[in-house]
């Protein structure tokens, strides 16, 4: 079967950085991949690259069968991307929002309400505007408004970063049920520990390359000493 | 095409009917601009009854560039911009919605400040068939090439002293056009108002047709 | 005008650090020597614009006359500039080709200094001859500062420094968006003026002397040489600060690679 | 000769604009020539 996502010396420039300098990834449908390495490495922008966000410079590349060369629109409609930023209207509410997104990817009222019931987001939440709930709940809006799409392939960005205990209980069980439903996870994490379980392949970023990291077990806390290469991520 | 398109300007409006920035700020900005033409003028009312179609589109403009720049700042406040992306919407849709969002803001605008016009400037409206066509085609046109470089400049850093720049002098034709056909429309000027809403009517159309497939090249950023 | 023909700045081994080549030098002496020619003829040669009326007065240009010969070339070379930008800019659309991208970029530039050049000589010379600086009533005049401002703005995009391909892109729009609205701006201004939309604006319908018609040929001419010479340096410029960028963008993915600890070179810019 | 200042004014300030113009390309020019290797320079490398 095809790769889920196949990136051959892909380097992609931020400006003139280099944020990627040259990665070769296979990943195969269903997998579970998670991508460890010091911030700045590279991580967010190879996240953005296989939802087709970023464009290549040189180099090649394949998620979900299209070319990212050529039919970046045909990737961008059958992934999920969960960055930093929640892509939500602050002044609609957690429903508009939802249901907004579900009309955008064509989805059905069936699938919001249930989307909704997911992730906890019922009852006086549901007709809350997005500006006045908590970082937690903007984050389980968001990914509602990403379930929605029925991605086959989960881009996910730091799910665990800023929340507390309940969503990301809640972010473990989508990764879970995503893996259940045979879509392919790939996502960057300090929560190691958490994903652990799902025994996820581990994938090494550093420097703008990636390296296989074949060892589970080698998945401590990443090296926190180039953490200042984060401001050079011009944009 | 066109549930999308209605899907993006739905959206658009209803954001700002809830957050109502534009009722409560771009709109006494304008009233705002009025009142100080009138003060520029002095308080001479002949002068300004003669002037007053220039001045109402010259203040038209001013706030549809608050406008522009609102309907982009709402998409990448966090993050919806790529989201728009993602979602696999035709460029040409999310250009039409949001042309269309915008020309609809700019129509309550006309309707609010031409009341503000007939009271304050004291004209009388002699031909109400050639004042709302005007009015129509013009917002419009505004819209459309509002839209087309609202895009181009959304993401940089310097996009509120670029925007004027770059859509002023592309929008001239419409407030020369609009201000013939108002003069017309008012009665203090003989202009063949309506050769004048064909320009109106042209300029709209060639925006509306260049904005809609240029949209797509230009939110493909990097 | 002159340094470009003269003595070159080594790099140390024999080829000289500047963008000028055969071709510019041999341009640069023509673009000076006509100019000289051309000053001639213009002070000495063309006689002063007059003619008189059945009534019998004396009426013409006079000696203002001679300011044509900067301000209609300029004109020119600000409508060739920008006439070009558009081109570069179809051809970019067409082809994505960088060199078409750099094309649009210089020439875009020299049609903004000639297009200041010929708002501002064009001032000059309607005072005495039209007693204004300014002329709300010519097509021209209207049309030619709306076109410079269209061009003042997209030089202004293209000094915000963006991935190249997105620039580019950008670039082209406003460039063919400015081009199908001079149409517009030049039709409606034309309708504007004459409060009527059937008249033709005719402010000036003298016959021309033969002394001025040829001048003002050979001042399109020297104008035309100087166009190429500053197009060809302009355009070997923006070469070499994509060449500069590229090394940059190496030199920072060898560190990169660097960092992550890579050997040697894997993928690369071409 | 009538309206030498106007004259004066509209040529010398046409011959100044121009020659500051090529000016600056032409420095600048030079002071990125010199950044970029020669064999990236290629209308210098034939014969001149």
């Amino acid at each position: 079967m095809e790769s889920a996502v196949r990136l051959r010396a892909a380097v992609t420039l931020l400006g003139r950085f280099p944020a990627l300098a040259g990665v070769d990834l296979d990943i195969t449908p269903g997998e579970i991949v998670l991508l460890k390495g010091p911030n700045g490495a590279g991580k967010t922008t190879l996240l953005r690259l296989c939802a087709g966000l970023c464009s290549l410079s040189t180099g090649q590349g394949w998620v979900l069968g299209h070319d990212l060369n050529s039919e970046r629109r045909m990737v961008r409609r059958r992934v999920a991307l969960l960055g930093h930023r929640t892509g939500l209207y602050d002044d609609l509410t957690v429903t508009e929002n939802v249901s907004f997104w579900a009309r955008a990817a064509g989805a059905d009222s069936i699938d919001v309400d249930e989307a909704m019931e997911r992730l906890s987001l019922t009852g006086r939440l549901a007709d809350t505007r997005v500006a006045r709930l908590s970082a937690g709940q903007r984050r389980r809006a968001s990914i509602a408004s990403l379930v929605v799409r029925r991605p086959e392939l989960w881009l996910l960005d730091e799910p665990h970063a800023g929340l507390d205990q309940q969503t990301r209980d809640t972010v473990d069980a989508l990764v879970r049920g995503a893996a259940a439903a045979g879509a392919t996870v790939v996502l960057a994490t300090h929560e190691l520990e958490r994903i652990a379980v799902l025994e996820p392949r581990v994938v090494s970023v550093v420097g703008g390359v990636v390296r296989a990291d074949d060892d589970p077990a080698d998945s401590e806390s990443p090296d926190p000493s180039s953490e200042a290469e984060d401001d050079r991520r011009v944009s | 095409m066109f549930r999308d398109a209605w899907l993006i300007a739905g959206k658009d409006l209803r954001i700002e009917m809830r957050s109502r920035v534009g009722l409560n700020q771009i709109v006494p900005f304008a009233v705002t601009v009025l009142v100080l033409f009138a003060f520029a003028l002095d308080t001479d009312q002949e002068a300004l009854r003669t002037y007053a179609p220039g001045l109402f589109w010259v203040t038209v403009l001013l706030a549809a560039l608050l406008a522009i720049g609102r309907s982009f700042a709402v998409d990448l406040a966090d993050g919806a911009a790529d989201r728009l992306l993602l979602s696999g919407i035709d460029p040409i849709s999310v250009f039409g919605g949001k042309a269309a969002a915008i020309a609809v803001q700019l129509v309550v605008l006309e309707v609010l400040l031409g009341a503000g016009v007939v009271l304050l400037f004291d004209v009388t409206v002699h031909r109400y068939g050639l004042l709302v066509c005007a009015g129509l085609a013009a917002a419009a046109g505004v819209a459309t090439a509002g839209t087309l470089y609202g895009a181009l400049v959304a993401g940089l850093g310097v996009r509120e002293t670029l925007l004027p720049l770059l859509l002023l002098p592309v929008v001239a034709p419409v407030l020369i056009g609009a201000t013939r056909a108002f003069q017309d429309a008012f009665g203090v000027a003989g202009a063949e108002g309506w050769a004048w809403l064909g320009l109106l009517a042209g300029f709209a159309a060639i925006y509306g047709v260049f904005g809609a497939f240029s949209y797509g090249a230009l939110l493909e950023e990097a | 005008m002159t340094t470009a023909t003269t003595e070159s700045t080594g790099t140390g081994d024999g080829i000289p650090a500047t963008t000028s080549s055969r071709a510019t030098k041999v341009l640069g002496w023509l673009t000076l020597a006509g100019f000289a020619v051309l000053v001639a003829l213009a002070f000495a040669w063309v006689p002063e614009d007059t003619r008189i009326t059945e009534q019998g007065d004396v009426v013409g240009q006079f000696d203002a006359v001679r300011l044509m010969f900067v301000h209609v070339p300029s004109a020119i070379l600000a409508y060739t500039g920008f006439g070009l930008t558009f081109l570069a800019s179809l051809a970019y659309v067409r082809w994505r080709t960088d060199w078409w991208d750099m094309m649009a970029h210089a020439s875009a530039e020299i049609g903004v200094v000639f297009g200041v050049l010929t708002l501002v000589t064009g001032s000059i010379w309607g005072r005495p001859t039209w007693q204004t600086w300014w002329e709300w009533g010519d097509v021209r005049l209207v049309t030619t500062l709306v076109m410079v401002l269209v061009f003042v703005g997209y030089l202004a995009v293209r000094r915000i420094p963006a991935d190249a391909v997105v620039q580019a892109r950008r670039s082209a729009v406003i460039a063919l968006v400015g081009a199908v609205n001079i149409v517009i701006v030049n039709r409606s201004v034309d309708w504007w003026e004459n409060r009527t939309l059937h008249q033709q604006s005719t402010l000036i319908a003298r016959k021309i002397r033969d002394e001025t018609l040829f001048t003002l040929s050979f001042s399109f001419a020297v104008g035309m040489v100087l166009f190429a010479w500053l197009l060809l340096h302009r355009f070997r410029m923006a070469y070499l600060q994509r060449q500069i960028e590229e090394l940059e963008v190496d030199e920072a993915l060898a560190e990169r690679r660097a960092e992550a600890g890579m050997s040697e070179t894997q993928g690369g810019r071409p | 000769m009538t309206h030498v200042g106007y004259l004066i004014a509209g040529w010398s300030i046409s011959v100044a604009a121009v020659l500051a113009y090529a000016g600056w390309v032409l420095m600048r020019g030079r002071s990125l020539s010199r950044r970029v290797p020669e064999n990236r320079r290629r209308w210098m490398m034939p014969d001149d």
